[in-house]
């Protein structure tokens, strides 16, 4: 096979239609995920600095294995492996053994990108598989979480983080709640504007919801990130909670306790947006970010885990290549109605 | 015996222990037949329905076993059905609707040989299930099946045109999808508590 | 690597080896999947389970054969399912009687047996055709492949995930077992991984083999 | 399998009978003769094994009986008759006193349902011991319900004394959030497996809020030590 010529540019999906290449709206990416990722050190100090550099590490060191062992170009340009690793450690909890940060890291990229052929191609989102790998193998850490803000976290590292490859986690200081967790199993609220501006417990990247916020909308404001996904999931958490907490106060959290706890900031805006792994058009992007959003709530509300985020995209990718065959954009002639050839 | 809630027999059912994602139950049909969208459709349509014949006949068999105190032909009498049930459905199908008969044809007699419905057949009776609570069961597995089913073909033809490379193609690149799924599939634990 | 068997030998010693290796059920032919996933969560389990399917696989396959010659072919399969229903039940008693433990452990999947493609596929393929003595070859070949081939996974998803191999620990206190291995998405992995590797050795072997093959054009 | 081979049917039907039937036969023999076989030694596993978790869970008893609840009231002793559940298991000390009985119970867990067997004390009006018979719990995380001596030292002595009409329990058995327990009838739970360990409670709140009034209505029924 010979190389295209260079005068038309072939490129495979995702096809964007703002005419950014891959590497600018990575860049940017970049950029809009740096006030999250400033904060997340700033809250858990060296303990958020280890996990995400062990995190982006382990995602980059993968994709030049696949890249080596297949023979296929090194991608490391394009950033995309980098964002990956970045969001992989922004949902870990700060704390997590930096050899378990590694495995799900490594297995993310391995098991959702590399082995499906590398950018453009995977099913799932990778950092998701990644974290899905990491909490379905090591349930006890992914779900003791550090207190941010103590005094000396930038000075030392929770004992735990350094664990020894292979071995238990020994949490020597005290362990806290998300907010999430709290609501549950004991019945407690949190005070929303904590939780708007990060002063909980969570993952290193999922507490403060407003930064998250931010970025997404200089993504949007730059046209590299489809808005139609986290406006619909927020719209059917927001109703679902609201109708729910309006039947039964006592039982069901209130709409903006749901909107601004755990990780549904992070996943709505960075996540589930991910190109490859959405629909195509904007209806399936409205289907889609309203599928995810009503799993999050059913998972929260009536399943056993407290934060059901991270499987509700994971299921919308999934669907996704459904919502893309029932909602086709119409083929240039062809009638309403009329499938595409 | 058990009396827990119908809704609660199907959502665990189909769901929470997927026949094909938590039990591993019909993997061969699951990994042979999820390759098109169509056919898989179809085929969790057949095995939904079978499954709901085979589990009221295995209902009233495991009954008359036990008036009979013979539960050593539970196994012998629970297969002879199954290939029976199938048979007829076969047959039943290809008298009324030719047109379903052709589209299914080719994958009836392999129910016959898929684990899940004898799989549900001895689950039912493990878990003492009423006649009610079966029904529910195997609608719910049935639903589970299909589920799974459709949505790995969906995985499955967005995929081929994919640059997969060669070493994974095949049934490895099925079984990861299956993995992913699955563990995605983890969300729903305790919905039915 | 050890891969051509020399033909002049009896066929009986073929029909013994190409389970294991050639013509692995699992691993190469991809049936009797359900079972293998299912119970090789520990490696006991899984040599339990393959030990069963091997017992069922001889007895059934011995008497198909010998029954060829009195089977007319429109109630073949028929035959061939009570027998090996008869079989599988067997097993079933014989192994509550020998540790109710293990029983349970392995639960519906020990009557599961009965619908192993692999089981009503040799006898239909292999048994219905040849004499008793080489079915037991190729049901002891097969059944011991279909055996090495859930220990190895068995093996695998132990080890991971719970840092044990036939329940004896094999690491210090501290060690941190992967709990997704022992659940059924680490049953998908270690069987894609283990896939992968087949894939990957057939792939070098194909390319070593490939450059001797050209010569002869 | 016991069809009768019809009088010289037509040639070619007739070697399919015969290979059916006679293959059925065989296979009927064959099953009919392990099943016998092997039914004594199974009886004897499943009878051992009911008996130590019985006597696990009460730790005082030295042998132990199974009734059946008859007609709504009574307790009927089985002795070894096969019997539908719901059954009681009552044990008794070395001088065949009765020290208490173990009752079985299963409710949803996080994966799937869970079965277990609880000893109750008569003397301490407690549940003084759980075993899980049957659970498919996360390994390392939801299985901590049976390993967690923490959890397991909850039901050494778990309140579940009636009030004085004997109808009802007075304190329901309710699960608290670890480190929170006060009373005896609160259930320590195990953070990080909270959905396990408040099914635990809640199967052991049904049974016994079911059992305990009713079998100290019919005490009588269990005090047949000879």
């Amino acid at each position: 096979m010979t190389t295209p010529a260079r005068t038309l540019e072939i490129r495979t999906s995702p096809h964007i239609v703002s005419g950014y290449s891959v590497d600018t709206i990575m860049f940017n990416v970049v950029l809009a995920l740096l006030p999250t990722t400033a904060f997340a050190i700033y809250a858990f100090g060296l303990a958020a600095l280890l996990t995400l550099t062990v995190a982006v590490g382990s995602c980059v060191l993968a994709e030049q294995l696949a890249c080596r062992l297949s023979d296929r170009a090194s991608t490391l340009g394009d950033w995309s492996v980098a964002i990956t690793g970045l969001l992989y450690g922004l949902t870990l909890p700060p704390g997590l053994p930096l050899w378990m940060v590694a495995v799900g890291g490594f297995f993310g990229v391995a098991l959702a990108k590399s082995l499906f052929g590398g950018l453009g191609l995977n099913a799932f989102n990778p950092a998701l598989v990644g974290r899905a790998f990491v909490q379905a193998a090591f349930p006890v850490a992914m779900t003791s979480w550090m207190p941010g803000f103590t005094a000396d976290r930038f000075v030392s590292v929770p004992g735990s983080t350094l664990t020894l490859p292979l071995t238990k986690p020994v949490y020597d200081g005290v362990t806290s709640a998300t907010p999430l967790s709290l609501w549950k199993f004991d019945g407690q609220l949190s005070e929303v504007g904590d939780l708007a501006l990060g002063f909980v417990g969570g993952s290193t990247g999922e507490t403060c919801g407003l930064l998250i916020l931010l970025g997404g909308a200089y993504l949007v404001a730059r046209n590299m990130m489809n808005w139609r996904i986290p406006v619909a999931i927020f719209t059917v958490v927001a109703t679902a909670s609201a109708s729910l907490y309006a039947l039964d106060a006592e039982r069901y959290a209130p709409p903006l306790f749901m909107l601004f706890s755990g990780g549904l900031m992070l996943g709505a805006v960075f996540m589930a947006t991910d190109m490859v792994a959405s629909p195509m058009t904007s209806l399936g992007c409205l289907l889609y970010g309203a599928l995810i959003g009503g799993l999050v709530v059913v998972i929260r509300v009536w399943g056993g885990m407290p934060e059901g985020v991270m499987y509700a995209i994971l299921i919308g990718n999934a669907v996704s290549p459904h919502i893309d065959r029932w909602i086709q954009p119409r083929v240039y002639g062809s009638r309403v109605g009329e499938p595409a050839p | 015996m058990t009396d827990d809630p119908l809704w609660s027999v199907f959502v665990n059912a189909c769901l929470i222990n997927n026949f094909v994602l938590a039990y591993f139950l019909g993997i061969c049909p699951f990994l042979g037949v999820s390759g098109k969208l169509a056919t898989a459709g179809r085929m969790g349509g057949a095995v939904t329905f079978v499954m709901l014949v085979s589990s009221i006949c295995a209902y009233g068999i495991n009954h008359a076993l036990i008036a009979l105190d013979a539960p050593y032909l539970r196994l012998i009498s629970f297969i002879a059905v199954i290939a029976s049930t199938v048979q007829l459905v076969e047959m039943f199908i290809k008298k009324v609707s030719p047109a379903l008969f052709r589209a299914l044809g080719i994958f009836l007699p392999l129910i016959t040989t898929n684990c899940a419905i004898l799989g549900l057949a001895l689950f039912q009776t493990n878990k003492g299930y009423d006649f009610a609570q079966c029904i529910a069961y195997a609608l719910g597995a049935g639903a589970g099946f299909s589920l799974a089913l459709v949505l790995m073909a969906g995985l499955r033809e967005k995929l081929e045109l994919a640059r997969i490379p060669d070493v994974v193609r095949g049934t490895a690149l099925s079984l990861l999808l299956a993995g992913i799924l699955s563990i995605s599939f983890m969300g729903f634990a305790g919905l039915g508590g | 690597m050890v891969d051509s068997f020399p033909h002049e030998e009896t066929p009986s010693t073929d029909e013994f080896i190409k389970g294991l290796w050639r013509e692995n059920p699992v691993f190469v032919q991809v049936l009797g999947m359900c079972p293998a996933l299912a119970v090789s969560n520990t490696a006991r389990n899984a040599l339990a389970m393959g030990l069963a399917t091997l017992f069922v696989l001889l007895m059934s396959n011995v008497v198909i054969s010998s029954l060829r010659r009195f089977v007319p072919k429109e109630v073949r399969i028929a035959t061939y399912i009570l027998v090996i229903a008869t079989f599988v039940t067997i097993v079933d008693y014989v192994l509550q009687a020998i540790s109710l433990d293990l029983h349970k452990a392995l639960g519906a999947f020990i009557s599961l047996i009965v619908v192993n493609c692999l089981i009503l596929g040799r006898a239909e393929a292999f048994a219905s055709k040849n004499t008793a003595g080489k079915s037991a070859m190729d049901a002891l070949g097969m059944g011991l492949g279909f055996t090495a081939a859930l220990l190895s996974l068995g093996a695998v998803r132990e080890i991971l995930g719970s840092g044990a191999l036939f329940g004896l620990p094999l690491f210090h206190d501290g060690f941190q077992p992967w709990v997704v291995m022992i659940l059924p998405s680490g049953g998908f992995f270690a069987l894609a991984g283990w896939l992968l590797l087949f894939n990957a050795l057939q792939e070098r072997r194909a390319r070593l083999a490939s450059p001797a093959a050209e010569p002869m054009r | 399998m016991n069809g009768i081979p019809a009088p010289a049917p037509a040639p070619r039907v007739w070697p399919m009978y015969r290979s059916l039937v006679g293959v059925g036969l065989l296979c009927g023999l064959l099953i009919v003769s392990v099943f016998e076989l092997t039914r004594p030694v199974i009886q004897r596993n499943q009878a051992e094994a009911l008996e130590r978790a019985i006597l696990q869970v009460l730790p005082e008893a030295v042998s132990s009986r199974t009734f059946r609840l008859v007609d709504q009231a009574r307790f009927e002793a089985l002795d070894g008759k096969p019997g539908g559940a719901p059954l009681a298991h009552a044990g008794y000390d070395a001088d065949r006193r009765l020290v208490g009985l173990a009752l079985e119970a299963q409710g949803m867990g996080y994966q799937d349902v869970i079965r277990l067997i609880y000893g109750y004390s008569f003397s301490e009006q407690a549940v003084i011991g759980i075993r899980v018979l049957e659970s498919r719990e996360t390994p390392g995380l939801g299985d901590r319900i049976e390993t967690d001596p923490g959890f397991l030292e909850n039901f050494e002595r778990l309140d579940v004394s009636l009030a004085d009409d004997l109808t009802r329990i007075l304190h329901p058995v309710e699960a608290v959030k670890h480190g929170a327990k006060e009373h005896p009838w609160q259930v320590d739970g195990i953070t990080g497996a909270t959905i396990s360990s408040v099914a635990i409670a809640d199967i052991l709140r049904r049974s016994t809020e079911e059992w305990i009034p009713r079998i100290h209505r019919s005490l009588d029924d269990f005090r047949v030590a000879e």
